[in-house]
Formats: C-alpha cells, structure tokens, sequence
C-alpha cells in the first residue's frame, strides 16, 4: 500500500483512548475532548493530571480522556477539583463542564474557584442547550431561542437574559487567563486550539486558574445537521459570545 | 389474555409512535393497557424504543424482559434486543437496513422484510413504521385494525391527522405481507 | 369506571396536568431525568393560563422560590429526582419549619451519587424520615399507577394547604415515563381554611412574618410540640393504604410504588394456584399506615416485603408488625435492569408463602 | 501526495468532514457500519492535499491523514 | 417646653418600627435599615411590599421594618424574593442581605435573579465579614484582614480576593441598577440614602431589579470602637470597593 | 486514667485537636455556630502543619471539595451544624455512591428551619437513614462528652478509612460548647487496607475512576448490594454502645449524646432510692445496637427512651424492641431552654418506673 | 434655634454622633440607662444649628431633631 | 458532692476567664469538671456567661437552670438571670454597675461589692473579675486558693501568666472582703 511511504499528520493524541464515543453525529464534544487531549499531550502531563467530570453529555470522560478522573455531582466540577488539586500540590487538575452545569447550577463553585485563582484549568462547552436531558433551556441559550423548557422561544422577560461567563469571570482578580473560543471551522479550530493550550498553560507554567468558554454545536437538540449547526455557531452564537481572550495575567500581577 | 410488543429502532423512525398508536387502539377496545417508552441516555444516538402491553386485567408491569413480539426497524435495534423476544416469539425486522446474514435466530417467527423499500414505492420513507405496523397487527391480531384508525386519531396530533388515510394504506401494506403469508 | 372516558397519559405529564387541574400556577424547577417532562409540560401550558413557569438556576433555587411563592399564599409546584431532592433538604427543613405548603414531585431514579436513572425506591427513608436538618416529618404519598399520578397530585395541593406543610409525592421513573389510562376527573375537597397569615403586603392589617427561628426561652420546643401535633392529626386523618385481596390471605405482601403493581399480577397468579395472597400497599408511606400492618401481624400473617432497594420500606414494617412477625424482604436495589417482574415476585411468594 | 483513511467502524456519517474539505474529496458513502452509520468515504483521492482539516473536524476521531 | 415651637427635623420612618435593635453599639445596619424604611416610605408601597430576610445579623429584620417577611436561608434571599414577586405581580419585594450571605452561599442566587432582571430591590450590606457567627472571613474580606477563620490576615494565595459583586453584576444584561453607597460619614450617607432609593426606583419605576452595596462598619468583629470603625471604611473599604453608580439602564435599553 | 494528665478542652476544639492527631490534613468548610471553633482552631493550625485549611462557598463546595480531596487518598474532614448538613446531602450521598472516605461532624443546632442554636437531636433521621438519595447508608457515632469528641473523630477518620465511607459525627451544641477534661492519647487501630483506588495521576499505571454511575443491565444493583454487604460487615464489626447499671435493670433508659450523660446523674439518684435503673447509650447510632435493644426486650425490660426529639430515636428502640415492649418516651425537642435537667429525667424515671 | 432630644433608653453609647457633630455639641453622659449603657446627651445646646447629622449618623435612631 | 456557679456579665468583663479558673482549679484538684460558655447570638452586644460545674462524681449536665452560686458583673446580666439562683444560694454582684435598688431578693445570700471601684483603686479595673473571684472561693470553698493559682496558669495564655501575681493579689481582696463578713 502506498500509506507505507506516506506519514501519518495526525496520530491520536496520547491522552485520547481509542474506543468509539457515545456522542451523537457530529457533536462538537468530540472535537474539544480531542484538543483537551492534545493540551494534555502538549505539556506531557497525562500522568500526573486529574479531570473532575461533570455531570452533562461528558460525563464520561473517563472512558475517552486516559487520565485518573473523578466524577463531580453536577455543577460542582470546580469544587471537587479544588479538593484534589489541594490535595495534589505537585500535579494538575481540569474540569470539563457544560454550559447547564457550569453557568447554572455550577455558578458558586465556578465563581469563587476563579475567585480564589485555584489552580485548574477548566474547559467550559457552550452549546446553548442541556444536551443531556434532552434540550432544555441554559443560562446560555439565546433569545429567542426554543428548547423544550422555553417552547416559545427565550424571552428575557422571565427567563433573563444568555449569560456570557467570560465576561463575568474576568472581571474578577482571581483568574489567570480567561477566553472563548469556537471549532465550528477550522479557523476557529486552530484558534481553539491555541486557547485550550493557553488555559492549561496558565495553570502548569503560572499555577493559576485557567478558562476556556468554547462554543460547541448539539445538532441533536438543536434539531439540525451537523453542518448546520456550525453555521449556527457561526450566524448566531458567535455575534453574542464574542471570541478571544478576556483575561490574561501575567505572574507578576498576581502580586 | 395479555399482549405485548417491544418496538425499537432510530429516533426519526417513528417507533415511540407506532407503540403509541398500538396503545390507543387497544384502550379504544376497552382494555387494560401501558406504554413504557426508553428515555434520557437511553435515547443518546438517536435510539428509540418502547414496550406496549395490552390486558384484559390490570397491567402488572410495563416493562417486559422477554416480550411476545417485537419489531425492531434498525440494524443497533436488532442487534441489541434480538436475543429477548420470548421462543416462538414474532420478530418483525426491518429487512431495508438488517441484512439477513444477523438474522440467526431460529426459535421465533421471523418476518422480515424491506420496509424502506415498500414504503419508498409508496412515496414516503416515513411510511415503513406503518407497514411494520400492520404486519404486527395481521400476524398478531392483539388490536382490531379498525381499533388501529381510532388509536391513530387519537395518538396524532390535530395538525397530522392528515395522515392517516395514507398511513392507513401503509398499513394495509402490512396487512397484505401476512395474508401472502411468508 | 367508562374506560372509554379514560386518556392515555405519560405519568409526569399526568403530574403537570393535575397541578393545572388543582389550580396551581406556579411551578419552579430544575431539569433532571426521568421527570424532565413535568417541567416541560408546564413551560408550554402555563404561559397560556397567565401561570408562572420559571426554570430556576438551581434545585437549591427552586425549592427557597417555593418557599416565596407558598408564602404568598399562592399553590406552587416543584419536581426533581435523587440529587436534585437531596439539594433541597435544606429547603424542606425551611418550609417545613416555616409552616408553608408546596408541593414536591420525586420522580426516584437510581442512586447513589449520579446512579442511573431507572426506576428506583430508594430515596424513601429521606422522604419519610425528612432528610432535612431538624425535628419534622412532612407527608409522602406513594403513586403505583399514573391514575394515581394524578390523584396524589390533586392530594398533595389539598394537603399541603389544608395542613400548611410540604407534601412530597415519591413517584418513580417508571410511573413518571410510562403511559396508562387516567380518568381526569378532579375529586372534591371539602374548603379549605382561610390564609390569615401569607405574606401578600401589610395593606390595612399588620406586618407578618413567616419564619422558623425560635430563639426565645421555650418557644422553638413549643413550636416543634405544634408541628407535632398537625403530623399525628395528618397521621389520623390522612393516613391511606390499599388492601388488595387481604381477606383470607395467609401471606401479605408489603410494597408500594411500582412493585406494588407488580405484585398485583403476581399475586393474582399465586392466587390462581390455590395460595392465600394479598397486598397491603402504603398509599401514604409517612404518615405510614402502621396500625394496619399491626393488625395483620397480630393475626399471625406472614409478609413479604418487596422494593426497589436493600430495605428501607422494611423497617417501616419491622417496626410496625413487631419483632416478633415473619417478615420475609425480597429487595431489589435500583439500576438498570432491576425492576422484578411479576414472575419474580411470584417465586418469592411461593417462597415465603406459610406452611 | 496525500490520502486520507476513515475508520469506518468510528465514523457516524454527520458529514463534517464532507463539508469542510475544500478539494471536495469527501463523501457519505452508501455502505453501512455494524452501528447502521452510512461511513463516509475519500472520492477523488488525488485532489487530496493532505491538509488536515477533515480530521480536525471529525469529532469521532475518524480520520487519519497521511501525506 | 421649647421644643412644642421647634419642628421635628426628623420624624421616624413610618417603615421603621418603633423598637430597640439587636445589634450592637455603632452597627451600621441599624443606619441601613432607616434607610430602607426612609425608601419604602418615600415610595409610599410599605403597605405592598414583601421582605425577604437573610441569615446574618440582619436576620430580625422583620422586627425593625414595618412590611411583611419572609425568613429565607442563608443566601437564598434571592430566590425566596423571586418566588415571593412572580406570586404577587403587583407587589414589590425587597432583600436586605449581607456579604457572607450574598456573596458567598448565595453567589448563584444573587447572580441569577440578577441575570433574569427579577423585579426587585436588593440591600446589600458588606462589612467584610461574617457578623452574626462571630467574625469568620467573608469573600470581601480585605487582603490582610484578620479574622477568625483567617487568623494571619486574608491571603490571596489559598483565600483569593475580596469579590466585587456591584462590578461583577454590572456587567450582566439583566439588572437595572448597580451602586456601591456608604454610610461612614455624613456626605457618604446623604448619597447612600439617594442610591438606595434608586435601588427601589429601579424596581418601582422601570420594572427592574435594583442593587445596592452599602459599606457597613461591624466594629464588634473588627474590634474597634465605632468611630475607628468608621475611619477604617474610608482608609481601606472604599479605596478597594469604590463608591459610584456601576450601571443605571433606562427602561429602553431592556428592548 | 490519671486525672492529671487530662487537659481541660472545649468540645469543637477537641475535634479540630483529635483531627490533627488522626493524621488529618485537610479541612473544608462553612462558618455556623454552634461549631464555628472547629473551622477556627484549624485555620490557626493547619497553616503551621502544612495542612490546608480552605473555607470554601459554602457547605455544598465543602463537601464536594472532601470528595476531591478524598479520592486524592488524604484523610479529609468538614464540620458544620443542621441547614450546613442538609445542603451536603447530595454530596454525601456521591461519597457514599463512590465510595469516598471522608468525616463529616454534625455539631446539632435546632431546627427545623434556622430553627436557633441550642443543642439538638433532631439530625439523628437525617444521619443514620441517610438524608440524601439512593440506596446507602453511612456510620454515625455520637459522642456523649468532650472526652468522646475526640475518642470518635479520631475512630471516625479510622472507620471511613477502613471501610471507605463519609462517617458522621453526630454532636449536639452542648458537646461542641462545652469544656470538660480530656485525655489526649492516641488510640491503636490495625493497618489500613492498601488505597489502590486513588485518584492521583495514573503513573506508571492504568487510569483509574470515582464515580458513583452505573448505567449497565444490573451494574447499579450489583454496587447496591456490595454497599449493603459493607453496611453489614461494618454492623457486624463497629457496632458500639455503652452498657450502664443495666446487669439488674428493671428500667432501661435508652438515650444517646448529651441526654446519656444527663440520664446518668438522673438514674444515679434513682438508684440511691432503690431504683433499678441502667442506660443502655448506643454509640452508633447507625449501625444501630439493635441486638442489645432486643435482648432486653426478651428478658421484659421497660424502656425509657429520651431525646431532644419528639421521637427519632425512638423509632429505632421500637423497631429494635418490637411491639409489645414497654417503652416510654420522654422527648424535649430542641430549643432554647429545653435541654433537660438531671431532676427532669429524673422524674420520668420514677413515673416509668414499672410496677 | 435647634435642640436634639436623645432617647436614653435606646441609646447604646456608640457615641457615632459625638465624632461627627461638628459643632461638638455631643457628650456621652455619665448616667447609665437600664441597658447598663452611658447614654449619650446635649452639652452645649446653643451651638447646635440643628443639622441632623447626629441623627442621620445614628444606627439606633435614638435622636430627634428639632428645629 | 456538687458546686456550681453561674457567671455572667459584659464582653469584655473577663467573665469566661474566671468561669475558666475555676474549671481549671476544680480539675487540678481532680474533680470531674464542666465548663459551658454562652455562645452565638446569646453573644450579640457583648453579652457573656458561662456556667461551671465541679463534682466528685461524673458530671451529668453542664447547664444548670439553678445555680447554688452566681456572679453578676453588669446591670444587663442582672436584671437577666437575678430569679434564677436558688434560694438560699449565693448572689456576687458587682455593685458599681447594679444600683442597690435593683437588688430585691430577700432569699438569697447577697454579696454586692463596688467591684469596679476596687479594681480602680488596685490600679485596673480589669480586675474587678478576680475580686469577684475571690470572693466567690472565699464564700463557697469550692476549690481551694492554691487550686485558683494553678487553674490561672492553666487557664492563661503563655504571655498572660505574668499577669498571675497581680491577678491572685486581687483574689486575695476578694477574699477578704468575706473574711471581714459582710
Ligand atoms: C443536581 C442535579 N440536577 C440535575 C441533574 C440533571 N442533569 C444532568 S446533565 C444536566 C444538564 C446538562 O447540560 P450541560 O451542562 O449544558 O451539558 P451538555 O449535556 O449540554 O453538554 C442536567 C440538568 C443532575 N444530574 N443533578
Ligand atoms: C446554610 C447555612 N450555613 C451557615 C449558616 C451560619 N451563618 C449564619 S449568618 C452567617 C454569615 C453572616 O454573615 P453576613 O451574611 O456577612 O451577615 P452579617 O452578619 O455580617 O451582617 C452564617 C455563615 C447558616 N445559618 N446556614
Ligand atoms: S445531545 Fe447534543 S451535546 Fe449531547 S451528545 Fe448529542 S449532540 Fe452532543
Ligand atoms: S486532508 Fe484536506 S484535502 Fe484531504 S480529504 Fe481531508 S480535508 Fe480534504
Ligand atoms: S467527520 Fe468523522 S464521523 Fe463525521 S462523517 Fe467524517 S469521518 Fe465520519
Ligand atoms: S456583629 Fe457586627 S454586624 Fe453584627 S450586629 Fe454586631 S456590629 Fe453589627
Ligand atoms: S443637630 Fe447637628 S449641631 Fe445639633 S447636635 Fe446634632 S450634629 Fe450637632
Ligand atoms: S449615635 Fe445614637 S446610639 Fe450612638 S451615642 Fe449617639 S445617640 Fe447614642
Ligand atoms: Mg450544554
Ligand atoms: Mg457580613
């Protein structure tokens, strides 16, 4: 065969395990757990970094990420990750959250670890909806949006309005890097991808708290393709959860 | 006397309707009867599925570990529940998308045919649940087909009753696989 | 009962139907499965009865908003599951300390921790036990059919009110997610008593407060001996169970819920083979029909005790028949693929049956 | 000189790879996997440049790229 | 006497109940609390309004203000007044909440409502530590504070920082109004009690939810007199937690 | 014991003390009263050890942080008092799911509600039927004197280790508040099993996982039972309760905590007017000394039992006893002024006295 | 012409309006009220210009003011 | 044999220190011993008190609802708990703060003393709590004054110990003022 004189560009990441995943086609989950991996590879850390699960469409991470994991109860990914991380001086911990999980029943633990700069670095997955339990409305689903708890569409009045969780955390000393990013193309891949490395750089090389808010399709529960639902990311999502870096501390300023 | 059907398959397949409509059919008949739908992970993937249980008593459990009959209408769905129907159990299998090499069973009684395809030549896809459907009712008779039409108007909402006089000929379809026999 | 009057419901649609039925407009929750459909319904249904649909941020959220709005004197709803009613204890302890009344839906899924989200049992100690902090018991009503989905809904607004206190409904994923003919007809209740303490405004009266701290010299002891006193007056009034061909049985299954109707079938065939079986299924597990089960233990029944957990509707029995009865346990903690069949059921009963 | 290899067993037929390869060498193919998924497949292998792009897009991890 | 030709300057808040307070010499909630009752009169809706207590030293404020209350738990004021507001639409419902309560255990309460633009007035009382148990840390707690739950002085490594919670709120779509206000001296009181009743008018007038942080002295955790209590506000609070309006939106710029 | 040796210590600050001597390093909790000392003495002491002390949001980030902490294999412990305790449930309920080692003392404050702060015992549902959800059960010791604040955190870090299990300390504010002599030596327990299960980095090794989900046909069931078989194992080898004056006993008063200690000057007096009267105190509550209760049943004892309840722990004597012992009740739920007095048990004493 | 009237028995001697009265018109007393607390009083009423500071500054609302 | 004491007063009055002397001296004598402070909001505007118990035998509750012995240091504390001592029992009040007109009790052994003034007149005012001490070992015998001595080394901190010599000097007054009757 001719791949023997060909080289392969992308070997699966370490971190990654091989085993097919339970998302649905096309689910964006898939490619931020690959990125995860790639940061995990990146600053060769597997073995000595923890993921706090939480409880949304990831919630087995364990079977796709190959580091110890802990399943946290929903929303308290941060807190339980402030617990192992205490606990671990000398290794490093991430949680990977939904947006329902992270912005909703989450916001206390999520605030006051970025709060305390806890060191962990925490990849949160916008997709507007909770995947999981069939498409209910987040704290991030758009106006106007429909799910099956706003079935006529978000209306501020009452509901409020979509929470952009970047903006809120950089305000706060604590954090040390603060972005969002999109993989609904490739541009916004690569760009995702450099972010994600960001986040846990800021934890490995400046033992401070990293986030990265990154804009995820759910074509299940938002009722499309999966092509489709990139070009939602792109048509709605991206014009109201801006894109780039929010926060980014230097050491020094810790101080 | 007791009747049930499991029925699985993909979530565009129409199963939870199918059961839906075999549900209100036999209620019209004035039995006992549940519909225990899958639900939460189960339907990750897009898998569907759901447990009809007809009784001329209360109904114990909805839930049935080795069902009498089932249609499964998806290669996963068949592979998954094959093993449970009850010996001498009715499979339905949609014929379209399991390829007869999986078909290994040979205690139950195997109707298998190309649902995709018939309902194709009808001019819907969407159509092949109701063959399978009326298939289910011919070899079973656990509902009348009559009970069938009442059971569909009241399991459709008001704007696809549209659909029945179509989905009733589907079902007809179905009718006509066991009348030819096998 | 014409069941061609009947409509076939799903469960948790049942519960939202009843709360509109009962008059509740107010629903505050969190989604979680298996009962996700109750919150969905009403998001749909409320707006269009000028209701108030409000998904909240948190369980913690949801229960403290039913503490609000139960205040305001209006009838107001929550549902959940395991870890979200485990987020509301707190709240419990509050409302139920507070005197204000609310409804609670648990549509049990398996735990502990996350668990699974198949039918399960086991969260009836905390349902009957308070899991929350403090001195206090708030009723439990136990459906076995999605017909009593909506009864025990209806039930729980009219209890809730008439005694100023929480009432949870402890359903289970399968009740929640399964459909079954329900005559909606709406019971009568007899009025309830005026609301000479909700907390609308102090316009032309004075100032009210609705609180649970007591802090002075003998009041909170006071005030728990009250809380007292409406339980045993709920526990003698209110108290419900089924017996179900308990007559001449020699063997008297105990179960609520789910295998309740279970054991239904399975006792109607033991029955069919000659053998002396009944049911006697708690309708309300707190206040838990105690006296029942002591009568039958002081006629020398035997009993089986059947529930989707490693025991816990058990020690209710045990202390009820006495130390001295023949219990027998066939339990069958929650996870998938535990539910019994009615065939399971029967071997046990052909098991434990006397003699 | 490039190609692509799909691991058909993984692939779940969404078409993400399909619609972001910009050589259009990409399609669903009409053969089904043991999970009833129609794989995607390389058509035109010669306009492939191995640029990667479908294998960053794929959330199955379907794809290896070699070049 | 010569006081029946004098005018009384100051007649007592009609909200204000006639009674002795709890609180210690020289709190500042019981300054606060006038001010609230001046706001309720001022708006003339004592007779309408609801209060939601929260668990902190202001926890009898039902004995003190002359609505109807209701006692919520520990940092769930915002919930409780959510339920209370959505039953009674043509009522108005206030929190009177202080830090631990607010911006620690009740950090998504407080977030939320303010994110849904809950039509409500929020009092919210920061003296940088937990009063009623006796002076533990709060997250406002100052860096270097000693408490006694951070016995050598609040250190941002481990502790994090003192939370701003006007210019975290503020930077959300949903509320209306957002000030920080302080009570420790004249001038700063005269603009307080204008920034509280803005707070109410937010509510009253535009259908918003009203916030507003006022500096409160505890010199009984601080273990100081009142009067050094007082100059501590102004040397160390406010250069941290600067006075002013952070976001006031005109009923328009909801639409 | 050379009373010399003892040192005189307040009750929180023997547990903070007694965690420290226990090996444990790492605390998190919430600041309420009446156990407030314990987060204080700790955050004083840890920074010297080089343990950490983190006062975390709140009582639901506390208990998931001990869940962190846990699976990282460090002893780990947080304290909190009645509203604190019900916010941890769902927290709980996942250490126990996951099988999480953690201490978790309950210092009882009165509720239900914010109730106040006077010692209580209305918490003894919530800590030995598990207040949160699913199927599991967690070992609760309940201290009666300082001396026992320390003696059960110390076996309570030992019993969650061995067992891999949250381990409740149920005290009440009187034990947290109070100052009495303590003698501070350590305890010998056998080694611990190996922690081949911690969460730590998988170096050199497979990846491992805490969780408490189990979705497979009869997982869930299958862990259920591997809990209750553990929950057995532990009754079997843990159960502890304190026999006093009981060997001629006509009159057994049953009460644990703070009451036990007050009974004892209480059947003192009694028994100097000829009274045979003894205590049986259980020491964990759960598992509950079922078998001693019953063993005296059959040898016709009649009961008292006396909590700052109106009935909790009465409810296990009932069932321990069976139906037709003679119990008598003497509950004074919490509040401020309603702890009992020596002259108060006492008089219930000589009225139950039988015959 | 102004005066201030204090009200002994809810004063709690946090002396607040003595620091800020500019016109130093305020004493804390030597009197204790049945609180156990010196309550405070007017020492030089003349120089009172009836402000209010001294009531506004008041956490007890233990002054009137009058003018 | 049981003694017990009720002490109560102001904040910064010193009140939990003497409670905790004699804790610490009835300990040092090897009696069984228990000391309960008031706690939480009981707190709030400076309240304090505690409650010691000694005895030769276990001590079965450390609150006691009627004290043999109590020490009044503030106006607050003694309009509070006055009634509660037991009849015939001893009542130490700080006579510099309770205007003799509040002191009504007939039943009960008075010893009201100006304290404060004393304390002055020793140079602290501080230590109005330890004439009261004194007094109170002088009146009772609960413990022994070599016991106080001990339980003060125990009770004080490190850096408070040089306080001792001052502090057991004040002691000495309030022991005489009972050797001098009243
Ligand atoms: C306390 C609690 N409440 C609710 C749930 C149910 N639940 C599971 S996942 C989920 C939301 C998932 O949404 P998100 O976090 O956005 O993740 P996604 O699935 O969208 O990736 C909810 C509400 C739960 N497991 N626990
Ligand atoms: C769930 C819960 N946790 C803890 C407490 C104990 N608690 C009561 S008030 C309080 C903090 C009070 O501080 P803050 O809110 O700042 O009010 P302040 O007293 O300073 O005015 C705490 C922790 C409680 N009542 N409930
Ligand atoms: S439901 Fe949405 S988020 Fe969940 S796996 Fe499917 S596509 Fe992904
Ligand atoms: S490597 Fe690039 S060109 Fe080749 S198939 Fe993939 S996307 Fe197309
Ligand atoms: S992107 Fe991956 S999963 Fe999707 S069609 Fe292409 S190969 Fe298949
Ligand atoms: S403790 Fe502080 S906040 Fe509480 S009443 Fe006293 S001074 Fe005020
Ligand atoms: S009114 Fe003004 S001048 Fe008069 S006493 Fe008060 S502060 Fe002083
Ligand atoms: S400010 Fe008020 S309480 Fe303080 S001293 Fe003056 S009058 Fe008294
Ligand atoms: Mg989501
Ligand atoms: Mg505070």
């Amino acid at each position: 065969m001719s791949e023997t004189a060909l080289k392969l560009k992308n070997p699966r990441p370490e971190s990654l395990c091989d085993v097919p995943t339970h998302f649905c086609p096309g689910c964006n989950h898939g490619i931020i757990h690959r990125l995860v991996a790639e940061a995990i590879d990146h600053f060769g850390i597997r073995e000595r970094t923890v993921g706090a699960a939480s409880v949304g469409c990831s919630v087995f991470l364990y079977n796709y990420i190959k580091t110890d994991v802990v399943e946290a109860p929903h929303g308290r990914a941060p807190a339980v990750a402030t617990g192992l991380r205490r606990a671990l001086p000398d290794k490093y911990v991430f949680t990977y959250q939904g947006d329902g999980d992270l912005a909703a029943i989450g916001t206390a633990e999520i605030i006051h670890a970025a709060n305390r700069g806890e060191k962990m670095t925490v990849v949160f997955v916008n997709n507007t909806t909770y995947g999981m339990t069939g498409g209910q409305m987040a704290p991030t689903t758009l106006l106007g949006q429909v799910t099956t708890t706003s079935p006529y569409g978000r209306d501020w009045h009452g509901a409020g309005y979509p929470m952009r969780m970047c903006e809120i955390l950089a305000v706060m000393e604590g954090p040390s890097f603060v972005a969002r990013a999109a993989v609904n193309k490739p541009a916004n891949l690569k760009r995702a991808r450099k972010l994600i490395f960001q986040a846990f750089e800021a934890q490995v090389e400046r033992d401070g708290f990293g986030f990265v808010e990154v804009l995820s399709a759910c074509p299940t529960d938002w009722g499309m393709t999966p092509a489709r639902a990139m070009e939602r990311v792109a048509e709605e999502m991206i014009p109201y959860f801006p894109l780039g870096v929010f926060k980014d501390k230097k050491e020094a300023e810790h101080l | 006397m007791i009747n049930d059907v499991f029925i699985a398959g993909d979530g565009g397949q129409g199963i939870l309707l199918i059961g839906n409509i075999i549900a209100e059919a036999a209620l019209a008949e004035g039995r006992e009867v549940t519909f225990l739908p899958s639900y939460g992970v189960e339907m990750r993937g897009g898998n569907a599925n759901c447990t009809v249980v007809m009784s001329d008593l209360p109904v114990g459990s909805p839930a049935v570990t080795t069902p009498q009959a089932m249609i499964t209408m998806s290669t996963k769905a068949f592979r998954l529940y094959e093993g449970k129907v009850l010996p001498d159990g009715l499979l339905i299998v949609n014929g379209s998308l399991v390829p007869a090499s999986m078909m290994t069973r040979k205690d139950v009684i195997l109707e298998a045919h190309p649902f995709n395809e018939m309902a194709a030549e009808m001019g819907n896809t969407r159509l092949a649940n109701m063959i399978a459907l009326g298939l289910y009712v011919g070899r079973t008779g656990a509902v009348k087909v009559e009970s069938i039409e009442e059971g569909m108007a009241a399991a459709l909402s008001e704007r696809n009753r549209k659909f029945i006089p179509k989905n009733m000929e589907a079902i007809g379809k179905g009718l006509e696989l066991c009348n030819n026999g096998k | 009962m014409d069941k061609k009057k009947k409509k076939l419901i799903k469960g948790n649609d049942a519960v939202a139907m009843a709360a509109i039925e009962a008059g509740c407009r107010y629903y505050f929750g969190y989604p979680i499965t298996p009962q996700s459909e109750i919150p969905e319904y009403l998001s749909r249904a409320f707006p269009k009865l000028g209701g108030v649909f409000l998904q909240a941020e948190s369980e913690v959220a949801s229960i403290n908003m039913l503490l609000g709005a139960g205040s305001a004197g209006v009838k107001v709803m929550t549902s959940s599951s395991g870890p979200g009613i485990s987020l509301m204890q707190e709240g419990i302890s509050y409302m139920a300390g507070s005197e204000v009344p609310g409804v609670i839906v648990n549509v049990q899924r398996s735990g502990p921790g996350l668990g699974g989200i198949s039918p399960s049992q086991g969260d009836y100690f905390q349902a009957t036990r308070g899991g929350g902090h403090g001195d206090y018991r708030t009723p439990a009503l136990a459906p076995a059919s999605v017909q009593e989905m909506w009864d025990h809904t209806i039930l729980a607004f009219d209890l809730s009110q008439r005694y100023r206190t929480p009432v949870i409904v402890l359903a289970d994923a399968m009740l929640g997610q399964m459909k079954e003919a329900v005559d909606t007809s709406a019971p009568e209740f007899p009025p309830l008593p005026g609301k000479d303490w909700i907390t609308t405004g102090a316009e032309g009266r004075d100032p009210r407060v609705v609180k649970s701290l007591y802090l002075g010299e003998g009041e909170l002891e006071a005030h728990c001996w009250k809380l007292h006193k409406k339980f045993l007056e709920i526990k003698d009034k209110e108290t419900r169970f089924e017996r179900y061909k308990l007559d001449d049985a020699e063997l008297v299954v105990v179960a609520f819920g789910s295998p309740a109707r279970i054991s239904k079938t399975s006792i109607d065939r033991a029955r069919s083979e000659g053998k002396k079986v009944g049911l006697l299924r708690p309708i309300t597990i707190c206040p838990f029909p105690e006296d029942a089960i002591a009568e039958l233990a002081d006629a020398g029944k035997t009993f089986l005790v059947t529930e989707l957990s490693t025991g816990q509707l058990l020690e209710d029995v045990r202390m009820s028949a006495g130390r001295k009865a023949k219990i027998n346990f066939y339990g069958r903690p929650n996870g998938a693929g535990s539910l019994p069949t009615p065939d399971d059921i029967y071997h046990e009963i052909m098991e434990a049956y006397p003699g | 000189m490039a190609k692509v290899l799909i691991n058909k067993e993984r692939c779940k037929e969404c078409g993400l790879c399909v619609t972001f390869c910009t050589k259009g060498c990409l399609v669903i193919g009409d053969e089904m996997n043991s999970s009833g998924y129609f794989f995607c497949r390389q058509d035109n292998e010669e306009e492939c440049t191995g640029c990667g792009v479908c294998a960053d897009m794929c959330p199955d991890t379907a794809i290896e790229v070699y070049k």
